[in-house]
């Protein structure tokens, strides 16, 4: 009963195109986002900020990212580890060039070169699709690998190749590096997805948004309309990788702290590509839904059975997990192949509906 | 100047300068690519007859010889174990079909993908489960001496593996090309409705591919399970299959084997030849550019069904 | 009822959702009798293609449901059976819009119809004969790639290759769809002569309500998802608002295209 | 022409186009014109090439031979895109709308040539490209309204039953205000009294807008009602040429197509 | 301390009990758990405080032993004793926690080599060697066959290894060797995981090395002991990393395997009065962690020698801060005034098992002495004495390598101790 449309007309073409239209949504996204800025600060502790909360986000930015390319876009990649390792090293390599230089717009810089490199590896899509581009997109997975971990400039010449983010402060706080307190590190996280969510929510319901998803639904029709393929699939492939760019100079400054290749590798795609179809392709609270899917259905499976008196023996339990997991992803894929994201929408329906069944 | 000669020239220079080596690297990578080409055949069974990208492949190819070696290992005779393998793996094919493709019939392609994913970490459990982590060794009883013959060394069981994939791929393409039911399987992977609406009975089609993709997996894994012994990363030679699938179609029986040939050879002539220019360890991401520069050529591979483009 | 014998497949108030929570079909009946021809009219989105498909149980596969009501054919219930079951006892639905195996020829389209025959290769190609002989033109293009044929094209191998399935009922669903005028006439030709000669019964979907009532003993009024009509083809024929907005026909007989000037409100049944 | 409305000069030229696909010939050395402001109808029978000429005109197709001479420039080729870019736009046979995209953005897509705002803009949804938006989302609104599709405004297109979804391919074609519209069977699948509106809006179109418009049809009664001129094709050839009232008497276009001679 | 629990180390286990990697870790998981269960049952815990754990199971992946860290670095009535993080990926994650966190890590012959520099990684231990030590010692082992070191002159050795930090480790040493001993070296790197490595080994029968050293890990060693076979590489001149040196390493490669050597710091076999006891003790008792027949291992008694050497950091912290349970920081202090002489060896039943380890606040390696195993086919046997490592090579590149590490993240070395 609480869940209505009705009496909210939109008078105008803007109050209609606003990023949430319905009083309730809006109310509710502002809720949470307040919630995550103020409330979570204070209750959270270390193993939360550290194991949920950080790699939640970092994953979601990843997630969004590639959400843009395949779930709006329609192109499948798989190469999100490798556009995130390249995010990851920039950004290494550039903090420890120009130690001086904002460690935030080191973020985004590396975004950008991440970017490029998305365009580079974007070009065959022009002519490979479905399942032949998402094999070919491993290239660029195990290509950008491969010479990170070959050539040691790329990790200052560390005889072990593991890059480790130095410390840097922004405005006289230690945002990253060993010292920074999570909570710190959090809230950059979290500031840094905000407003990108934001951006990436404008970009899809606009007309770059539009011509993705014409790209998508059929490539054909959309270039007889008018829409040039190349340049809109290359763009998605940029604004993507530039996403998952920002997402790997997260996820090595913001969680991990330290990382060599391995930390970015085909898993790390898989993952990401897990998020974004159990979620919702072409949805961005999707993305948001399956990065909490993925990050933490294991940490539940692993943490709940000792929780609920259940003890056994620990390489039993983890079989069981991944059991379980593979059985609620196909079994999520049956009750919603569109994903959590539709799961919530119907729920919004039916709710809209209530308490009349259709 | 030099470093155009180290890329341009020397290599060639080098192959023939030991003509006997370069045959003995071909012959090497004919016979891994045939290894890969099995791997490959079950991706393509499954694509051609459902449309099913299968990235439990890898996982089946694990669960099979994992199956095999459970079973000696119990002192099962290995004549016995391989036919209770096969059964397992029809049984397999059934669970699929019953509790999983059954739903999903008619989705997106990328859905029926990621439930093979799904598919992919239960049997990973499961296996996990029935058949402990241990490395396990692998013995069948074929004979794996290496021998020289004018020079060139060969291995008896690259040779036996090199044969059982050419049966396996011609016994496939006579029956996907001459049998009706080759024609079904390729109309279920254009269109699931349409085929349900004219009568093919998808359900036994798909059991009867998952069933014989099954098997072709557990051929894989005798292949491979042998050099490596049966463990977990076994399922990661799906990884090295995918190339030769991008190389010879995702829908060609035939495309399977070539492109395994392809991949098999050309990355060991380039990690041979021009990975040391560079550090080696390249054959990885050298598969899939070269398979990348094939399609750029062909998108549908070499052997691949047509992309239909049409308004 | 038309024609002889009792009713070969009669559909009893079923309602139809989709996605869990579309209400298409709200409680629709209908009957089509041993070597009937039944028409089903209706507006666009009235429901005729959801009511073909959940007979030839097609539906599941867009994820529609049948919530209530039964569906029986030759007096058994067929809700549950799959569509590859029905299509052995002879009820075989031709879709709308096509849907050819784009990646077989013509040819290899058509024999895909003749899955589930059991009765020898020759009976087979005897009716890949009849096939060629209706539409000449799929002879020609036999062993054209089916995604790359023109739509008529396609709309007759979708046709064709149902009837390699010799059915005994048959689910048309816009079967005029795209063709030129005169293998429409063709179409329904051969639709009335496989009734005739071979007892075939059809329920079929047609916009095109001139000819569907020409040749069908019965007829359907879908509109929202109910039946809002029914009767002898001849009785629609003569119905005022038939006449008006299926027909177009008014006192003057048919108007000119050019000469609607004023969007008149659409006819409704309901509301 | 018996409205008395104005033709004007030649708009698309089409001479002597050749095309084949393996052993096929598509298309043998057609040619015609279409002038501005007409209403030119091709028909013929199945698989005779009418959507190939289509395909052909807006560059999906590379004929081996032939030129098309639209608004004075004369071509052998080009990119479907650019083509949309120089105002052809058109529907398809078998529908080709983005099935996972509601009514609006399908029609808004169809705008997409005329919007220019950059991605950082859009991102930041601020400023000019907030008021292109604006400005192109009331354009939208009045086809919506133009085409009576108010209340599917919201809905994926996908799941709309088959005649809405032709109409919504009208409206996103009309979105962008193209000299030249093609139409490919506008009006298979629709009952008389759908075929009655969309007649109602391609005649509107014509008049209002001034937009020139090439269709194809297998409905003689719509054929020959509303458009000014009608070419026959037949297996790729041209057959025959004219006004409806030439065409339909011409002995080898009973042959080939009509059958009966339809009133 | 926390009120109301019993006194009790707390030591966090992160295991990897599953995966592809899963072979290698329930022997060492096991051999940790059978040491502690041991102290507790026979001696009630370390010298009187019980010892108590928790495993978490990583998968042998990065992300999930960081989860389990949090998870368990605040357990236990003290907090975390120290950490044994099992993954050369998860060590480098936990380097730059510990000084913040105050747990000490113990990477025993594995991840940072730098880090036995301690005065740079005050929290760091890779006692009691490392695989630059290793590599040196495989080198004076080599130089010894071939009858001096001044024969290495013009010899060929050829590396194949993991291609990831952890098989890049030996590299370094071996150039700077190589310059010096004037031998020829040739690197192959083999991608992960190394099912198919025909490549490496065509190269190999071309270059025809006289020596062959392999670092590498998982499915790799037995890939490799199979290819080397096909080639018909003579296997006693075939040495593996000690994490290639282990049964399941050789077992899969069935009769293909037999003469290959692997370097190693403790004995292999179960011939100890501390295996003895854990039969008594442990298994006797039905308590063993896992079966029977496998203690003695080489990755069983591994691990086994992990937890001994933890529990005897903490019976040194515990002789300076006394009888309760120590904490992480306490624990700091214990490793690195760790003394595990000879007689103390003796003491705890490890007599002969492996070299006295002395960890010092300077050098947090102890450059410990390594030892060729061989495989005949049954069982690992030792087929040299103990090789000490170079030290005057490898320690200044330990230092150089520790001082590079510190400038980039603004550290000063410690300057108390020398
Ligand atoms: N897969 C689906 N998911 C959701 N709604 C659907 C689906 N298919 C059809 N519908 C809805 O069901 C209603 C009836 O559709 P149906 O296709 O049965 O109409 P129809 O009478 O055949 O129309 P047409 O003459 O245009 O073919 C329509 O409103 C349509 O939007
Ligand atoms: N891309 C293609 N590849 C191969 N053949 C093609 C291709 N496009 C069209 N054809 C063939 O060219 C002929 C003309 O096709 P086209 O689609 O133009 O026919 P049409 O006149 O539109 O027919 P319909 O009225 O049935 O739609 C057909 O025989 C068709 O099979
Ligand atoms: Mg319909
Ligand atoms: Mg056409």
């Amino acid at each position: 009963m609480f869940y209505r449309e009705a009496g909210q007309f939109k008078t105008t073409y803007a109050g209609d195109q606003a990023v949430f239209p319905i009083l309730q949504d809006r109310a509710f996204v502002i809720a949470v986002i307040l919630f995550a800025f103020l409330v979570v600060p204070f209750i959270a502790d270390d193993y939360w900020f550290q194991a949920i909360l950080i790699p939640f986000l970092v994953f979601s930015m990843a997630a969004i990212g590639l959400n843009l390319l395949t779930g709006y876009a329609g192109q499948l990649s798989l190469g999100t580890g490798g556009f995130m390792a390249v995010g990851g090293y920039m950004a290494y390599k550039m903090t420890t060039a120009f130690p001086d230089l904002n460690i935030l717009i080191i973020f985004i810089l590396a975004g950008l070169i991440a970017a490029v490199v998305g365009i580079l590896f974007g070009i065959p899509s022009l002519r490979i699709k479905g399942f032949y581009l998402a094999v070919t997109t491993l290239a660029a997975q195990f290509f950008i690998l491969w010479l990170f971990n070959k050539v040691p400039w790329f990790y200052n010449y560390f005889s072990s190749g593991v890059i480790a983010a130095p410390p840097r402060s922004v405005a006289g706080i230690l945002v990253v590096g060993p010292a920074s307190t999570p909570m710190v590190r959090y809230l950059v996280a979290l500031s840094f997805v905000v407003v990108f969510t934001l951006a990436a929510k404008n970009l899809v319901r606009g007309r770059i948004g539009r011509s993705w998803m014409a790209i998508r639904d059929m490539d054909i029709a959309a270039e007889i309309i008018g829409i040039r393929p190349f340049q809109v699939k290359l763009l998605a492939f940029a604004i993507s990788s530039f996403y998952c760019g920002v997402a790997g100079a997260m996820f090595l400054f913001l969680y991990l702290g330290s990382a060599e290749t391995e930390a970015f590798n085909i898993n790390v795609s898989f993952d990401v590509l897990f998020m974004i179809i159990i979620g919702g392709l072409g949805s961005i609270l999707g993305s948001f839904l399956g990065a909490a899917f993925i990050t933490l259905l294991p940490i539940l499976l692993t943490n709940l059975p000792p929780h609920l008196g259940f003890s056994m023996p620990i390489d039993l339990q983890s079989h069981i997990e991944v059991i379980t997991f593979g059985a609620l992803i196909i079994f999520f894929l049956i009750v919603e192949p569109h994903g959590l994201a539709r799961l919530w929408q119907i729920g919004k329906e039916k709710l809209r509906l209530w308490p009349f069944p259709y | 100047m030099e470093a155009l000669q180290a890329v341009f020239v020397l290599p060639f220079l080098d192959m023939a300068g030991e003509p006997l080596f370069f045959l003995e690297v071909i012959i090497g990578g004919l016979l891994t690519g045939v290894n890969y080409s099995l791997v490959a055949l079950g991706f393509v069974l499954i694509f051609k007859a459902s449309g099913v990208f299968n990235f439990s492949q890898g996982i089946m190819v694990l669960f099979a010889a994992l199956t095999l070696v459970g079973l000696m290992e119990r002192g099962v005779p290995v004549w016995l174990a391989l036919v209770l393998t096969v059964l397992a793996m029809i049984a397999l094919a059934f669970i699929v079909e019953r509790f999983m493709l059954r739903f999903l019939v008619n989705q997106d392609e990328i859905i029926l993908f990621m439930a093979t994913i799904g598919l992919a970490f239960l049997l990973e459990g499961v296996g996990e489960i029935a058949w402990g982590a241990d490395v396990k060794e692998l013995d069948i009883g074929i004979p794996d001496k290496s021998f020289e013959v004018g020079g060139i060394l060969l291995n008896e069981f690259d040779l036996f593996a090199a044969a059982t994939g050419t049966v396996l791929v011609v016994g496939l393409a006579v029956f996907f090309h001459k049998t009706p039911i080759g024609r079904a399987l390729r109309a279920v992977a254009d269109d699931h409705q349409a085929a349900l609406s004219v009568g093919i009975p998808l359900k036994t089609i798909w059991v009867v591919v998952w069933s014989v993709a099954g098997i072709v997996a557990l051929a894989a894994g005798i292949s491979w399970g042998a050099k490596s012994g049966v463990q977990f990363s076994l399922s990661l030679i799906a990884l090295k299959a995918l190339p030769v699938l991008l190389i010879g179609g995702f829908t060609s029986v035939p495309g399977a084997i070539i492109g395994g040939l392809i991949i098999g050879v050309g990355e060991k002539i380039a990690e041979i030849y021009w990975g040391p220019l560079v550090g080696g360890a390249i054959e990885n991401w050298f598969a899939y550019m070269l398979a990348l520069a094939f399609l750029l050529f062909r998108p549908q591979g070499l052997f691949g069904e047509r992309i239909i483009e049409r308004v | 009822m038309s024609e002889n014998g009792g009713p070969l497949l009669s559909v009893n108030n079923i309602e139809v959702i989709y996605d869990h929570v579309i209400l298409v079909l709200k409680g629709v009946s209908l009957k089509v009798s041993e070597g009937g021809i039944v028409a089903l009219l209706g507006a666009n989105g009235a429901g005729k293609s959801t009511t073909l498909k959940s007979i030839s149980n097609l539906l599941r596969a867009e994820r529609g449901e049948v919530t209530k009501g039964s569906i029986e054919y030759k007096g058994e219930r067929i809700e549950h059976s799959s569509a590859h079951e029905l299509v052995q006892r002879g009820v075989i639905q031709v879709m709308e819009g096509r849907h050819v195996f784009e990646h077989l020829t013509v040819e290899e389209n058509l024999m895909t119809g003749a899955y589930s025959r059991r009765d020898g290769s020759a009976a087979i190609k005897t009716d890949l004969d009849k096939v060629y002989h209706y539409f000449p033109r799929l002879k020609e293009r036999r062993t054209a790639q089916a995604g790359y044929t023109s739509g008529g094209e396609q709309q007759m191998t979708s046709l064709g290759r149902a009837l390699m399935a010799s059915p005994t009922m048959i689910l048309l669903d816009e079967p005029s769809m795209g063709l030129a005028p005169q293998l429409v006439e063709e179409i329904f030709d051969i639709v009335d002569a496989l009734n005739k000669n071979e007892k075939v019964s059809f329920l079929l979907a047609e916009q095109n309500t001139m000819i569907a009532l020409k040749y069908a003993g019965y007829g359907y009024v879908l509109e929202n998802g109910r039946v809002v009509m029914d009767g002898d083809a001849a009785t629609l024929r003569e119905n005022e608002d038939i006449k008006e907005f299926y027909l177009g026909l008014d006192s003057s007989g048919r108007k000119s295209f050019r000469d609607i000037k004023n969007y008149r409100r659409r006819k409704r049944w309901l509301s | 022409m018996a409205n008395g409305k104005k033709i004007g000069d030649v708009l698309l030229s089409v001479q002597n186009i050749n095309l084949s696909f393996g052993g096929v010939q598509a298309l043998v050395d057609v040619s015609f014109d279409v002038r501005k402001h007409e209403i030119f109808a091709i028909i013929g029978p199945n698989g005779a090439g009418k959507s190939s000429m289509l395909n052909v005109i807006n560059g999906f197709y590379h004929p081996q031979g032939g030129t098309i001479t639209y608004r004075g420039v004369t071509r052998a080729r080009m990119r479907p895109h650019e083509a949309a870019r120089q105002g052809i736009a058109r529907t398809f046979q078998n529908i080709a709308l983005f099935k996972g995209m509601s009514t609006l953005d399908n029609i808004m897509t169809g705008r997409n040539t005329l919007m220019s705002s950059n991605f950082v803009l859009q991102a930041l949804h601020w400023g000019p490209a907030w008021k292109e938006e604006k400005a192109h989302r009331e354009m939208a609104e009045e086809i919506i309204d133009f085409l009576q599709i108010e209340a599917i405004r919201k809905t994926p297109t996908g799941r709309l039953p088959y005649g809405l979804q032709k109409r919504v391919e009208l409206g996103r074609a009309l979105a962008a205000e193209p000299d030249l519209l093609l139409l490919d069977e506008p009006m298979a699948g629709m009952n008389l009294e759908e075929k009655e509106d969309m007649c109602r809006f391609i005649l509107d179109v014509n008049d209002e807008f001034g937009t020139t418009i090439a269709l194809i049809e297998h409905d003689m009664g719509v054929v020959m009602d509303i458009s000014d001129r009608v070419a026959v094709l037949d297996y790729g050839r041209k057959i025959a040429e004219g006004t409806p009232g030439e065409v339909r008497v011409n002995q080898d276009v009973i042959d080939a197509y009509l059958g009966v001679s339809h009133d | 301390t926390k009120a109301g629990a019993e006194e009790a180390h707390f030591i966090p286990l992160l295991v990897y009990r599953s995966g592809p990697y899963a072979p290698n870790g329930i022997p060492i998981a096991n051999g940790f758990i059978d040491y502690f269960t041991l102290l507790n049952e026979r001696d009630g815990g370390i010298d009187g405080v019980k010892v108590t754990w928790e495993e978490c199971e990583t998968k042998y992946n990065t992300k999930v032993g960081v989860e389990c860290y949090e998870k368990l670095k605040n357990k236990g009535t003290a907090g975390a004793a120290l950490i044994n993080p099992y993954s050369t990926g998860i060590t480098y994650q936990l380097i730059p926690r510990a000084p913040v966190d105050k747990i000490p890590i113990l990477s025993m012959g594995y991840g940072q080599t730098a880090a036995a520099d301690g005065r740079i990684f005050k929290w760091v231990f890779n006692a009691p060697t490392t695989y630059w030590s290793q590599a040196s010692a495989f080198i004076k082992y080599v130089g010894q066959q071939e009858g001096g070191m001044g024969k290495l002159k013009g010899k060929k050795i050829a590396l194949v290894y993991h291609n990831s930090a952890y098989g890049k480790e030996p590299i370094p040493t071996l150039e700077a060797l190589s310059k010096k001993f004037g031998y020829d070296l040739k690197l192959l790197a083999v991608d992960h995981p190394g099912q198919e490595q025909k490549a490496t080994w065509l190269q190999i029968r071309r270059y025809k090395p006289d020596w062959t050293f392999m670092w590498g890990w998982g499915v790799m060693n037995q890939v490799a002991l199979k290819e080397a076979a096909a080639i018909n590489y003579p296997m006693d001149k075939f040495i593996g990393v000690w994490w290639s040196g282990t049964e399941s390493d050789v077992v899969p490669a069935g009769d293909d395997a037999v003469g290959y050597k692997a370097g190693t710091f403790h004995a292999p076999g179960a011939n100890t009065q501390l295996h003895k006891d854990v039969y008594k003790y442990v298994y006797g008792r039905g308590k063993g962690a896992g079966e029977k027949s496998r203690v003695g291992e080489v990755l069983w008694n591994r691990g086994m020698l992990n937890a001994l050497v933890s529990a005897e950091a903490i019976r040194t912290a515990m002789g300076k801060f006394g009888k309760k349970a120590m904490s992480g920081e306490q624990v700091r202090w214990g490793m690195e005034n760790l003394n595990l002489s000879k007689s103390r060896l003796k003491e705890v039943g490890l007599a002969g098992f492996t070299p006295p380890i002395k960890v010092t606040c300077a050098d947090h390696e102890g450059n410990g002495p390594v030892i060729i195993q061989q495989w005949t086919g049954k069982e690992w046997k030792f087929v040299s004495d103990w090789i000490s490592p170079m030290r005057e090579v490898v320690r200044p590149m330990i230092e150089a390598a520790a001082a590079k590490f510190g400038k980039e993240n603004n550290m000063t070395p410690r300057a108390n101790c020398m």
